[in-house]
């Protein structure tokens, strides 16, 4: 499972937004046991001070307990996971209105060509797997 | 101390080779030699007998074979002298040989977590050691010919001698078995200081390379300097000294060097010495 | 912490080092980066006392270093240093013998990793092996910190996949590991701290993570402007 | 543990041997030889003063040297070290010297080498010249006497006028009698001739110096060179008693020089005495032919004994300084084979000559090597019959030790 990174952002973030992303399309399920953050790093192929960088802003969200002893574990809370939705489903709705307006598309026009491109992306991404 | 004796150990089973061989050609060559001489000997007896000459005029002509005449023969003097120049190279290679490569060896040494002299000490006993074990085989060696010699040559033409009689008058024997006790000490001592300065010489070279070369051609010359001092001393004021008196200035004058190249090797190898 | 303070070198009348301070921490991963020939291996060498300094020192967890300490501190140069005639069984023994701090059962688990086999005689190691090897001989020691020089260079590409996971793995958990590098691709992710070298100086030392963070700049990125 | 296996082998076998060695040799060392012989009537005699000088067993070797000195039933033996020797002969200290430093070493210690030493049954004197100071008028003298019981040193300087200029003067020997100090000095100087050769001169002088009043008493020629030719010649004069290798510090009443004269080829050699208590110097009446061919030179008291080497014997003359006089010439005949075993490689190492008691030793030092025993030779001087001529055997020989240091004996000497 490697995954690439953008060496200019920080990693850390970088893992807790793939972390989110997998919470958010359902790959972490509540209350599910994750590695740790030697598992992590070794699974990423970075640095384990990185790795429980990320684990530390995480539980400072809530996102991840770690008791003592025990495998830490993402939350159970199904708020905290409609919440990391909401948070990037806005985050990307508001990424694709800014380019949008910027290239000064009028709403209709990209409502449309968004479900266009959807569902032949959906299908493309289906056929791929 | 712990690791210096498995370095030892390290280092003479690494020599184990070169030891064995040397010991094994030696027996081997003055063994063959003995043979050949002894078979010449006996057919040049033989040939004088048909000639009718007397056992007396034969042994006036030939005369006796025996050990100590062997000792004088290239057979028995070469492989020592084959030892000494083996050891002698052996001296300086066992310390380029972990330079030597693409595995320098040298690094792993260095990073032993123990006292680098440890290094210094199991190189300087593995050839000292080799040294005594080679000498010591040979007295064996000697046991042996003179056990052979009456199996070939009768009586009549050979001579019991005792080893300390062949020790004492044979070819190359006193240098390898100084006359007595004290001196036996004081020879090996001496040896061992001799090789404890070629040592400190190889480590100028390893540590500074074409300067070390000049600095190690000055560090011989201040050892022979300070070695024969009282030579020196005593050429110049015509001073004599008692025997005694001569022995222990050389005795003191080894230990100075031994202790001034202990003190020269340690500061080389741990503050200067280069990989 | 291993702490280097204002090291100087000279090769004759050059100055290869001039003056070199900078830390490595434990339980992180430090690298020295430099084009070749900039003197990261002498810096290595000159902490191991394997080379002679012209000023400055080192400290490590603020003693100075001893060889006896060499159970608490090790250094892998960049080719293995056992006879060729022996087998990687004989350079583990070999370990085994002069170091307390040799953990056999690491030194098992390395193997098992590497995939090696023991009764391999080392000349006939490919070298991706020796390289293997040679990271095992030191990785096994139950040492605070590790020096490791050039860990990937001249190494074929699975072998160097190898190698990088063993800085993700638990091989390296809580020590500190000082290693130098000319090449950082495939490596970025696992460093820690760069401290970057040129003209016998520190240039730059910083921690990756904060220079993503407060200047959104790759190592690379930094590499170009030292460098260019 | 396996990997010490080779080390520990070779330490054992280093320790064996040379263990085995040196024990052996130790312990025959411990046996030092007694100078005794048994005679046919099982009387075991001990001979007075036997002396021997350089070792009888290894005759061609000089750097292994050995003493025996018998005095009374108690046997010296004065070990030398020929390892020390064989580094350089230049610090390898004479027996006899190693003796006097022994003893008194705070006058002996820093002794400049090659300066006379000669002790007195009270004192020893020394006596050097001083090369820095010597100038073609006079010749400076340092002389040191050391009281033997009070151990005071007493330092005098002497300035001795030369007749003819000199270039330097060395020491020939020195005596000491009562308080007299006998100074024996060669002082060379160079002749020019007209026609612009130059030949060394070389004078002798006895000086005779009162060391209570410090003031010279004589300054005689001994002998000056002669005869006066116009080609270079060279004389040589030794001292006979050095040249003998005498260390025994005694008195002596008479002092004898060999005089070496060549010239034109031809060598001339005389034997001069002089006799310290007259202060009287005779060239002694010895024929030429006694003294050139090879013939060994020893005197005990008033007599001078050359002894001749023949074909088939010896030839004994028994000179009597004294009198200057021939006393007897004895003959002593041997078998040709017996007198090869007396030839070495040079006539003084060839064999050794010892008279004491009436008796004369003659013995031989070549044989050994050749797995040969030692011949002896024993001759009665006054009936000039050989009393004993056989083999020196060593007593009690182990197989290991047969010619190194076992105890010698003189055995059936018949009388």
């Amino acid at each position: 499972m490697k995954q690439t990174f953008n060496s200019r952002d920080p990693l850390y973030l970088q893992v807790v937004r793939q972390f989110k992303e997998k919470m958010a399309n359902g790959q972490y399920k509540p209350g599910q046991e994750v590695p740790s953050r030697r598992e992590l790093a070794s699974q990423l192929g970075i640095n384990p001070n990185t790795a429980q960088r990320a684990y530390k802003l995480m539980e400072e969200e809530d996102l991840v307990h770690t008791g003592k002893n025990m495998p830490s574990k993402l939350t159970g809370d199904l708020k905290k996971f409609s919440f990391v939705r909401q948070e990037l489903i806005q985050e990307a709705v508001d990424q694709f209105i800014e380019v949008v307006k910027s290239l000064g598309i009028p709403l209709e026009e990209a409502q449309e060509e968004l479900s266009r491109r959807y569902q032949v992306n959906g299908k493309a991404s289906e056929s791929d797997d | 101390m712990n690791i210096f004796l498995k370095l030892l150990a390290f280092e003479f089973n690494r020599f184990k080779k070169g030891y064995l061989s040397l010991i094994g050609l030696t027996f081997t060559i003055q063994g063959v030699g003995l043979f050949f001489q002894s078979r010449s000997y006996l057919s040049k007896v033989e040939m004088l007998k048909e000639e009718g000459v007397s056992t007396q005029g034969i042994l006036s002509q030939l005369g006796h074979f025996d050990l100590l005449n062997y000792t004088y023969s290239l057979w028995f003097v070469a492989p020592i002298m084959l030892g000494i120049v083996a050891l002698l190279f052996y001296s300086v290679f066992i310390w380029y040989r972990d330079w030597l490569g693409k595995n320098t060896f040298i690094y792993r040494l260095l990073l032993l977590p123990a006292k680098r002299m440890s290094i210094y000490f199991a190189k300087l006993f593995t050839i000292f050691l080799s040294v005594l074990g080679l000498v010591s085989s040979q007295y064996l060696f000697l046991h042996v010919y003179k056990w052979l010699i009456p199996l070939i040559i009768s009586e009549e033409f050979t001579q019991v001698q005792s080893i300390a009689q062949v020790i004492e008058q044979g070819a190359f024997m006193v240098f390898l078995f100084p006359k007595t006790l004290p001196f036996f000490f004081f020879a090996y001592l001496t040896g061992l200081m001799v090789l404890m300065v070629l040592f400190t010489l190889i480590l100028f070279e390893r540590s500074f390379h074409l300067k070390g070369i000049l600095l190690a051609t000055g560090y011989a010359g201040l050892s022979l300097f300070i070695y024969f001092s009282p030579a020196i001393y005593q050429l110049y004021t015509r001073i004599i000294f008692a025997n005694s008196e001569t022995f222990l200035w050389f005795s003191i004058m080894g230990i100075v060097l031994m202790g001034l190249s202990i003190l020269v090797s340690n500061f080389l190898l741990t503050k200067k010495i280069t990989v | 912490m291993i702490e280097v303070k204002q090291l100087k070198k000279k090769y004759g009348k050059r100055h290869v080092l001039k003056d070199i301070s900078f830390q490595a921490h434990k339980g992180e991963i430090t690298c020295l980066i430099g084009v070749n020939g900039v003197g990261k291996t002498t810096i290595l060498k000159g902490i191991m006392n394997l080379t002679p300094l012209n000023g400055g020192m080192v400290e490590i967890d603020g003693k100075p270093l001893t060889s006896e300490r060499y159970e608490d501190i090790t250094f892998i140069p960049d080719t293995l240093t056992m006879m060729p005639s022996m087998t990687v069984k004989q350079s583990m023994d070999f370990m085994k013998d002069y170091y307390r701090s040799w953990n056999p059962k690491r030194a098992e688990d390395l193997l098992t990793f590497f995939k090696i086999k023991k009764e391999e005689r080392i000349s006939d190691l490919s070298k991706g092996n020796k390289a293997k090897v040679n990271m095992l001989l030191g990785l096994a020691l139950d040492v605070d910190y590790l020096l490791m020089d050039e860990p990937f260079s001249g190494i074929d590409l699975f072998s160097r996949e190898q190698i990088l996971s063993v800085f993700s793995s638990h091989l390296v958990e809580d020590r500190g590991v000082l290693l130098t590098t000319h090449d950082l691709t495939d490596f970025e992710t696992l460093v820690d701290k760069v401290v970057l070298i040129d003209d016998g100086q520190v240039v730059r030392e910083f921690y990756t993570e904060e220079m993503r963070e407060t200047e959104g700049k790759s190592v690379v990125d930094v590499m170009r402007e030292v460098y260019q | 543990m396996k990997r010490y296996g080779l080390l520990l082998l070779t330490i054992i076998l280093f320790v064996s041997a040379f263990g085995w060695h040196y024990f052996s040799v130790e312990a025959t060392h411990n046996q030092k030889p007694t100078f005794s012989y048994v005679t046919s009537r099982g009387n075991k005699e001990y001979v007075e003063k036997l002396k021997l000088v350089g070792s009888i067993y290894q005759p061609d070797n000089e750097y292994n040297q050995t003493n025996f000195i018998q005095k009374g039933e108690e046997t010296l033996y004065e070990e030398d070290f020929p390892f020390l020797y064989q580094m350089d002969t230049v610090f390898y200290a004479h027996p006899s010297f190693q003796r006097l430093y022994e003893n008194y070493p705070n006058f002996v210690k820093r002794k400049n080498y090659g300066n006379f030493l000669i002790e007195t049954p009270e004192t020893i004197v020394e006596a050097s010249v001083d090369w820095e100071k010597q100038q073609s008028t006079s010749t400076t003298i340092q002389v040191e006497k050391f009281n033997k019981e009070s151990e005071d040193i007493k330092k005098y300087t002497f300035n001795l006028p030369l007749d003819n200029p000199a270039e330097y003067s060395y020491l020939e020997s020195i005596e000491v009698v009562e308080n007299k100090l006998i100074l024996f000095l060669t002082h060379v100087g160079e002749n020019k001739w007209e026609d612009g050769m130059n030949t060394t001169a070389v004078e002798l002088f006895v000086y005779q110096i009162d060391l209570e009043t410090e003031k010279i008493v004589s300054a005689e020629p001994f002998l000056t060179q002669f005869p006066a030719t116009e080609f270079p010649a060279e004389t040589n004069v030794s001292a006979l008693n050095s040249i003998n290798g005498d260390e025994d510090y005694k008195q002596k009443e008479n002092n004898l020089f060999l005089i070496n004269h060549e010239n034109e080829g031809e060598t001339l050699t005389s034997i001069a005495n002089y006799d310290s208590k007259d202060n009287r110097h005779t060239i002694l009446d010895i024929k030429e032919e006694w003294i050139d061919s090879p013939t060994q030179q020893i005197y005990e008291g008033e007599t001078l004994y050359l002894i001749e080497k023949e074909e088939a014997g010896f030839t004994v003359r028994v000179f009597n300084i004294e009198t200057n006089k021939l006393e007897t010439t004895l003959s002593v005949p041997l078998t040709a084979a017996l007198m090869q075993n007396f030839n070495g490689e040079y006539v003084e190492r060839g064999m050794r000559a010892a008279a004491t008691n009436d008796l004369l030793y003659l013995v031989s030092t070549k044989s050994i090597q050749n797995g040969e025993d030692v011949t002896i030779v024993v001759v009665d001087l006054y009936t000039g019959q050989t009393v004993y001529e056989g083999t020196l055997e060593p007593d009690n020989l182990t197989d290991e030790w047969k010619p190194l240091d076992a105890e010698i004996q003189l055995i059936d000497i018949e009388e």
